[in-house]
Parts: C-alpha cells; sequence; structure tokens
C-alpha cells in the first residue's frame, strides 16, 4: 500500500523513470506512460469503474468529475493532454462508506480523461470519458 | 492579396443594393418611424445613433419612464465610496439635442399587428420598426421568501438609482461587526462579475469603516466571472472577511425572511444586517408583452438584433438572446450600434455594414486595482459567436491594475456620452 | 505607449526638490526622457507634424501656433490669449498637461518630476532658434519606427464604413476627442493611424483589448477608420 | 498566504452506529500550478495543496494525493462509516510545508 502511493505521487510529480522500466512499448501520450508506471504492464480490465464527467465544459478551469469503482483500494485519475497527465489520487481507508468520490479537475483543452482503479487484488480497471473544452464567457 | 479600393466599394455597394428599397411604411406618414422602448446601453445608444446618422431622414421616438438615468455599471463604485450617485446619473437632454423625440413613461403594452405601441398614459405611439432594450425583470420564485414587495428590506441593487442608494444607507448603518449577506444569481443574469465586484466595493467600505464586519455569499454558481482574480484580490485585501458558499456547500437551497432578517443556506439559519437579494433575471417585462419572447429572454438574429418572431421588432442587450455575448452595458451598447446601421438600411437604404460586436468589463476590486475581462464577436447564421478574447491575468503589477482603473474611468466617460452625446 | 509614460512617471515618483525654475537642466538627459514623446512629437531638420506637432523652432511660439496642425480647442484658445511656450509655460504644462489646458489632445499624463522636465525642456531647446546657452544639438529624428508594407499604408479608405467602424472605438475612445484614462484618437494624421493600428495588430504595441481590436480589422478596415477619424471636425 | 486559507466541511452532526454518511470538504486555496507568468514574465511558481486526509477518531477514511490538476479551491464529496461518537479530522497538506486542520464531532445515537 505504501510502497503503491509513493509510486503514485513520484508519477504526478512528473519524475517519469521510464528507463527503469525495460520491455515497456512506446507510448501516445504520457498519461499511458503514467497509467504504464503505475499497472507494471499488467492488463487493465474495463466495467468495473463509472467515471462522470460532462461531454461540453464552458470552464475548463472547473470541469466536475465523479469517479466510482466498488472494490478499489485507490483510483487515480489522468488527463492525458494536460501539461501534467496526473490529476489526482484517492487511497480508500478502513472506514471510507463507499468507493465513491467527487470533485472538479483542471482540462487544458478537449481531451480524454482516464480513472484507473487499484482492485483489492491487485488487479486493475479503468474507464475513460472524453471533454470537449469550449471558451468560456464573461471571464 | 489586398482589395483596392474599387473592389472594395463594389463588395459593399452589392451588399446595401439589396437592401435600398425602404421597407413598406404604413401609410399616411412622411417619414420613417422607430420607436426605442428603454433609454440604458441599449436604447439611447441606438436612438441617438439612428437619429444623428440618418440627419432627420427618420423620426425616432424614445420611451423611458425615468428623466434621470443611472447606470448599472459603476454603480458598485458608488457603494465602494469612488464615485457620488450624481457621477453616474445622466439626463436625456443630450439625446433632445440631437433629435430624438423623448417621452417620459411607461410603454404598456405592444400591438404588432398594427405597429403601435401602448403608453401607461393611454397614449399610442405607430412605429415601422421598434427596438425593445428594457434592460431585466426578475424572475418571479426565485428566492423562497423574497418577492418584489421586500425590496426595500432585501433590496436587490441590479436596477441603479434608488435601490442603489438604500443598499448604500443600509451598508452604512451595519451595527459594528455586523454581516452583509449576498444572495447571488444563478447564470444568465446582466453583468457577470458585476455581483462580485460589488462584494469587493462593500469589503473595501467595511474594511475602513467597519473592520470587523463580515460578507457572507450563497452561489447557485459553481463559479464566476474573473474568480481567480476576485479571490486573488479578496485574499489581498479582505483576508478573513468574505465567505462564499457554493452549491456544494447548499449554495443554491437558499431562502430568506425579510421581516426576521435572516438567511437560510441548507437548512442552516443565519442572522444578517443586510440582505442583498439578486434573483434570477428574465428579460424586461415588455418584451414579454410583445410576444417576442422564449422562455425567459427574447431570441434575435445576430446580423441585425431583429427578433426571431418578428422582423420589424429588435431586442438589444440584457433581454436579448443572441449567443455568446454577456449581458453587459458594453454588449448592449455595441449591439445599438449594429442594430442601428441595419435599421437605419432598411428605412432609408443607406449603406449597411457586416455586423462587429465587442465587449470589455472592467471591475474595481480595491482602490487603484482594476482588472477587465473583454472579446470581439461577430454574427453567425446561429448566433454571435466570440471571435477572440483575453483577461487580465492574476499577479499583475499594481501599475497596470492602476492604469486599467483609470482605463475604465475613461471607458464610463466615452460610454455615457456615446449613449447620451452631451447634454445642452 | 501610455503604459511605459505611466510607469515611467510612477517610477519617478515625487522627487521633486527645490530646484528654481530657472536651472537648467541636462539635455543629454532630456532626450532620454524625450522617448516618451517621441511617437507623437518630431524634433529636428527632418521634423514635421505628426499625431503631435513638431517641437522644432519650440521657444517663442504661441500656444497652437503652428500653420498646418490641427489643434485642440482648448491650445487655440490659449494661443490666442496670449500664451507662448517658454521654459516656465512648459514646465507648468508637462507637469500637468489636461491640468493646464483641459481640452488637450495629448493623451500624457505629465511628468511629476521637476528634474525631468527641466531636461527635457534643456533638450527641446536646442531644437529652437538662437540657442545660445546649448551647442547644437544632433538631428535626432527617426525616419521610421515600424516594418509595415507601404502597399498597406497607401490603401485609401472609405472613411462612410469608417464612420459605421468608429462606433465601436466610440465606447472607450470620446469622439469629442476628450481624453480621460483612454487617448483622444480624434484627427489623427492617417498615416499615424494606420501604423498605430497595424503595430496593435501585428502585436508590437501593447494593450490587450487594442490588439484584440486590431486583430480582426482587415487592412481596408483600418485605413477606413483612419480617413474617418481624420476627416473629423474639430 | 498560508495562514489565510479558509476550510469547509459537511458533515451530519448526529448519526446511528455503522451508517454511511457523506462528507464534504473544501479549502481555498488558488492551486499554483507553476506554469503561469506574472507581467514580467516570470514564472509564479508552484503552490498548491498537495494531500488531504480524512480520519475519523485516528482511523483512516480517504487519503487523496492532488496534484496542480485539480481546480482551485480543491472540493471533495466523499462517503465514510460512523462506527461510533467521536470526531472527523480532515488535515490538508500545502507545498510550502504548512497544516491546515479541521475537526468536526459526530454523535451517535
Amino acid at each position: 500500500m505504501e510502497l503503491t502511493r509513493r509510486k503514485i505521487l513520484a508519477i504526478g510529480s512528473g519524475t517519469l523513470a521510464l528507463a527503469g522500466l525495460p520491455g515497456l512499448p512506446a507510448f501516445a501520450n504520457p498519461a499511458q506512460e503514467a497509467i504504464a508506471l503505475l499497472t507494471g504492464g499488467a492488463e487493465i480490465g474495463e466495467g468495473g469503474v463509472t467515471l462522470t464527467l460532462p461531454e461540453m465544459a464552458a470552464d475548463g478551469g472547473t470541469v466536475p468529475l465523479e469517479v466510482s469503482a466498488p472494490g478499489a483500494v485507490s483510483i487515480a485519475i489522468f488527463a492525458e493532454r494536460n501539461p501534467e497527465p496526473g490529476v489526482v489520487t484517492f487511497t480508500f481507508g478502513p472506514l471510507s462508506g463507499s468507493r465513491s468520490v467527487s470533485t472538479r479537475i483542471r482540462l487544458a483543452e478537449t481531451q480524454e480523461v482516464t480513472a484507473l482503479a487499484t482492485m483489492e487484488d491487485g488487479s486493475f480497471q479503468m474507464a475513460k470519458a472524453h471533454v470537449d473544452v469550449t471558451v468560456g464567457g464573461c471571464g | 492579396m489586398t482589395m483596392n479600393r474599387r473592389m472594395f466599394l463594389g463588395t459593399t455597394a452589392a451588399a446595401s443594393a439589396v437592401l435600398s428599397a425602404p421597407s413598406v411604411l404604413a401609410d399616411g406618414h412622411a417619414k420613417p418611424r422607430v420607436v426605442v422602448i428603454g433609454g440604458g446601453a441599449g436604447g439611447a445608444t441606438a436612438a441617438r445613433y439612428i437619429a444623428k446618422d440618418s440627419e432627420g431622414a427618420i423620426d425616432v421616438t424614445l420611451i423611458e419612464p425615468s428623466k434621470a438615468y443611472y447606470t448599472c455599471f459603476f454603480s458598485n463604485l458608488y457603494l465602494g465610496g469612488f464615485k457620488d450617485i450624481e457621477d453616474i446619473g445622466h439626463s436625456y437632454g443630450g439625446l433632445a439635442a440631437t433629435g430624438v423625440n423623448v417621452i417620459h413613461d411607461w410603454a404598456v403594452g405592444v400591438d404588432r399587428d398594427t405597429k403601435t405601441v401602448t403608453l401607461a398614459g393611454g397614449d399610442t405611439v405607430a412605429y415601422d420598426k421598434l427596438i425593445l432594450s428594457p434592460g431585466i425583470d426578475f424572475v418571479e420564485g426565485a428566492v423562497e421568501g423574497w418577492d418584489i414587495s421586500a425590496q426595500n428590506a432585501m433590496p436587490h441593487a441590479f436596477k441603479a438609482g434608488s435601490q442603489t442608494e438604500l443598499l448604500k444607507a443600509q451598508l452604512m448603518a451595519m451595527p459594528e461587526g455586523g454581516t452583509f449577506a449576498m444572495v447571488a444569481p444563478p447564470n444568465p443574469y446582466r453583468c457577470p462579475p458585476g455581483p462580485y465586484e460589488r462584494v469587493s466595493m462593500v469589503a473595501h467600505y467595511l474594511k475602513a469603516n467597519n473592520p470587523t464586519a463580515k460578507i457572507l455569499i450563497a452561489d447557485p454558481k459553481p463559479s464566476f466571472s474573473k474568480q481567480g482574480l476576485f479571490e486573488e484580490g479578496w485574499n489581498t485585501y479582505y483576508a478573513g472577511m468574505i465567505d462564499r458558499i457554493g452549491p456544494d456547500f447548499g449554495g443554491a437551497n437558499v431562502s430568506v425572511d425579510p421581516a426576521a432578517m435572516t438567511l437560510s443556506i441548507d437548512g442552516e439559519v443565519t442572522n444578517v444586517d443586510v440582505c442583498n437579494v439578486i434573483p434570477a433575471m428574465k428579460a424586461g417585462r415588455i418584451a414579454e408583452l410583445a410576444g417576442v419572447t422564449d422562455g425567459n429572454w427574447a431570441p434575435v438574429n445576430a446580423a441585425d438584433m431583429s427578433t426571431k418572431a418578428d422582423p420589424d421588432v429588435y431586442v438589444l442587450g440584457d433581454s436579448a438572446q443572441q449567443g455568446d455575448m454577456p449581458k453587459s452595458g458594453f454588449s448592449a451598447n455595441s449591439q445599438a450600434k449594429v442594430c442601428a446601421n441595419a435599421v437605419r438600411g432598411a428605412l432609408t437604404g443607406s449603406r449597411v455594414f457586416p455586423a462587429k460586436f465587442a465587449n470589455t468589463c472592467w471591475s474595481l476590486i480595491a482602490t487603484d486595482d482594476g482588472v477587465k475581462v473583454g472579446a470581439t464577436y461577430e454574427a453567425t447564421d446561429e448566433k454571435i459567436a466570440k471571435v477572440d478574447g483575453f483577461v487580465s491575468t492574476t499577479g499583475e503589477s499594481a501599475e497596470i491594475r492602476k492604469a486599467t482603473y483609470e482605463e475604465s474611468e475613461g471607458w464610463y466617460t466615452g460610454i455615457t456620452s456615446d449613449m447620451f452625446g452631451n447634454a445642452v | 505607449m501610455r503604459l511605459a509614460c505611466l510607469s515611467l512617471s510612477v517610477a519617478a515618483s515625487v522627487l521633486c526638490t527645490t530646484v528654481a525654475a530657472d536651472t537648467f537642466g541636462d539635455p543629454v538627459a532630456g532626450e532620454v526622457v524625450f522617448a516618451n514623446c517621441k511617437a507623437c512629437h518630431k524634433v529636428g531638420p527632418e521634423a514635421g507634424n505628426g499625431i503631435g506637432p513638431h517641437l522644432n523652432g519650440l521657444f517663442g511660439r504661441a500656444a497652437a501656433g503652428l500653420e498646418g496642425f490641427r489643434y485642440s480647442r482648448s491650445l487655440q484658445r490659449a494661443g490666442s490669449n496670449g500664451l507662448e511656450w517658454h521654459a516656465d509655460t512648459l514646465d507648468a504644462f508637462l507637469e500637468d498637461p489636461r491640468g493646464y489646458a483641459s481640452g488637450t489632445r495629448m493623451s500624457f499624463r505629465g511628468l511629476k518630476d521637476q528634474e525631468e522636465r527641466l531636461d527635457v525642456i534643456a533638450y527641446l531647446r536646442g531644437f529652437s532658434a538662437d540657442p545660445a546657452n546649448f551647442p547644437e544639438a544632433d538631428p535626432t529624428a527617426t525616419a521610421t519606427d515600424h516594418d509595415i508594407d507601404p502597399e498597406i499604408l497607401a490603401i485609401e479608405g472609405d472613411a462612410e464604413y469608417g464612420e459605421y467602424l468608429s462606433s465601436e472605438c466610440t465606447t472607450c475612445h470620446r469622439a469629442d476627442g476628450g481624453d480621460d484614462g483612454i487617448p483622444s484618437i480624434v484627427l489623427w494624421p492617417e498615416q499615424d493611424f494606420k501604423i498605430a493600428l497595424q503595430a496593435y495588430k501585428n502585436e508590437q504595441r501593447s494593450h490587450p483589448v487594442m490588439q484584440m481590436i486590431a486583430r480582426r480589422l482587415n487592412d481596408e478596415e483600418i485605413a477606413a477608420l483612419a480617413a474617418y477619424f481624420g476627416s473629423l471636425e474639430n | 498566504m498560508a495562514t489565510e486559507l479558509k476550510t469547509r466541511v459537511k458533515v451530519p452532526s448526529s448519526a446511528s452506529a455503522g451508517e454511511v454518511v457523506t462528507i464534504k470538504a473544501m479549502i481555498t486555496h488558488p492551486m499554483e500550478n507553476g506554469r503561469r507568468k506574472d507581467s514580467e514574465g516570470n514564472t509564479i511558481p508552484r503552490s498548491i495543496i498537495n494531500r488531504l486526509v480524512v480520519d475519523f477518531n485516528g482511523q483512516n477514511v480517504i487519503d487523496v494525493a492532488l496534484e496542480p490538476s485539480v481546480s482551485r479551491n480543491p472540493y471533495f464529496q466523499f462517503d465514510a462509516v460512523v462506527p461510533e461518537s467521536g470526531e472527523f479530522k480532515f488535515t490538508w497538506y500545502d507545498d510550502e510545508g504548512s497544516v491546515h486542520e479541521t475537526a468536526r464531532p459526530v454523535t451517535v445515537t
């Protein structure tokens, strides 16, 4: 657990020690790199995570996000086209009442947002959502 | 490639030729008649430009109940003590001098079949083209416990004048360490940064006169115009004084009791000393009476501001549902000039040029600390669409902020002389 | 430009000492101060009128005294009332231009630092006749400070279209030429107007509102505006 | 800056034993992402809230690692189990090393 957490923090601060991960394919974007680093290249399932974002956001500065992954020990959020792909990571404690969280994130531009859940058995699940970021009005 | 002059004239001449036949005038009068309802940033500008540019070829009548017009823009600066109430008051003498027939009365009805406007005084006024610029009214029942009869206990002050003076008087009468509450409106509404500039100005006043007082904002919106700039300023100048409760913490679940002077946010009741309730807004009532609204606002065509409901009725400013422009005095003034050019062209065959719109909103956060946001717009088939824009940034130097404030003062003088002409 | 003026006068702050008005300033230092003025005012052998009148032979000239330059009514009035430019009157005018001549179109907030005023007056003194107390000054007039295609500047504007377009300007810039936080733009020579707007459009001049407005004006529209504003009656 | 942060939490004041309650927590903070420039062109240094820990009577509810892509005024809504009467503790950590704590009691009825 502690190891995972430290790993996540390391990714977030942009220190991508990719050289230490031989055998990983070339990645289309830094978010994929970060995800691969977190999973160690393990297979990622789909269907276990519900990720809800608006299809269109008038203000990329505050985009509401809701994520839910029953049975997850942690959930990490990635935005592939942000300057730093790591957005936020939730680690659930013993008194967590559900594996659901709502927050607000920044999106630099129109892009895909990914939620990656680490499950109790060590497997991974993920979900993606596409958000169109339009230009705001009077500020 | 650059177009030469002849090519350029050729294209515009062709464009205007299509519109050169004056629209059909009702029988029995020599000159085309334009009636404008509402003498604010939209209406006064439209009336003045049509009268000025048509040089007597069009009869222009402006119907406006107030003899003195107080601008909503800069009214927050009066609350903050930066302006006197006289500084934001204007007469209609300059418009009359430009040849506009100014009638001080309420328009209470529009008959689009006979093309007449009925006045509260009983008269009717006939038009060939009607321009409505009535500003805003409030959606009934928008804030539980508040209706227009409560505006003396809990002023909105979102129509400038006596309401603004009342709010200022209440602010000055606040007990030491009291609470100034604001119920902020949901989108869309007049002047997106307005409530937050108001909070800044109230805080400026309180910091000097009642430094232990608090400001409580209940806000149904998750974010607001120039939020980063305002929050930066609030933290710098008014740290600890301002508390904004957004929808996450019940800012959209609000009720007030004007008799008890309480504000309830998500069931939690707070005693307040001043309560500035700014309810949800809709188009001014005459737009609804004229039958040109759809829902709360009046949909218009971007090219000339004519309504979707009637090509001879135009709606300007806050009441219009036009697309991307914010509801602001600058926007209304910009729309009015496009409309004036189109109306004059339709009535006299004068040249009609392509619609160009712009808006800039300045806000004052503290002494010599002004910020601005602006954009340019164009007419598309669907709406007025944003082309380009800019916004002040956080962390700007004091010199830039001071220049921005001085610029806003210059703009105020500019737009008010553009609206009203120079009074004689 | 305006911001440059502003920051200079703010940075200079109020260091006014008791320098007597008849003390001579330093013309070399004055040339540096004059950098704030030369967008509008020219001096030297090639100098002509621009946005502002040229300043050759300024000393002893009546206010609004140059043929061929359209001065504000305020300065015309001052001139007909007998105002002449000398070190003392220039000192007072430059300290607070709009306070001294309330209707001036000179969009400059003034030099609050007396030393700067004396320096720039000393510099200007070198371009007037009978420079008894000063050595002959070098010519300083700059030929061009822009790289705008002469063909673009040669476009003749459609003043009627310019009048329509001008309505966007007059939301902020007063049509009567008044100047109060926002510079006056009426009665500029057409070329100067075109150069200024092109410079905003190309982001060579920095002001976010003006850059935004200029960016969507094409060359014909800029020429149209220049033609209109140049044609206004005072 | 560090002294002026305002936190806000919403927690029911009472619950039944073992009930799952919804909690909202917010802190006013600009979340400066370290990429913006000031008027002189200097980069404004990164300064964010980087962690939120929520405990109840010493047991963890949620531990959040924040990056600059979290919106200013970070806000989270999540669920917690209330096994007994006690106190929720919210601890926010910022880049400058300051810690901002709020506590909110809950009575089990």
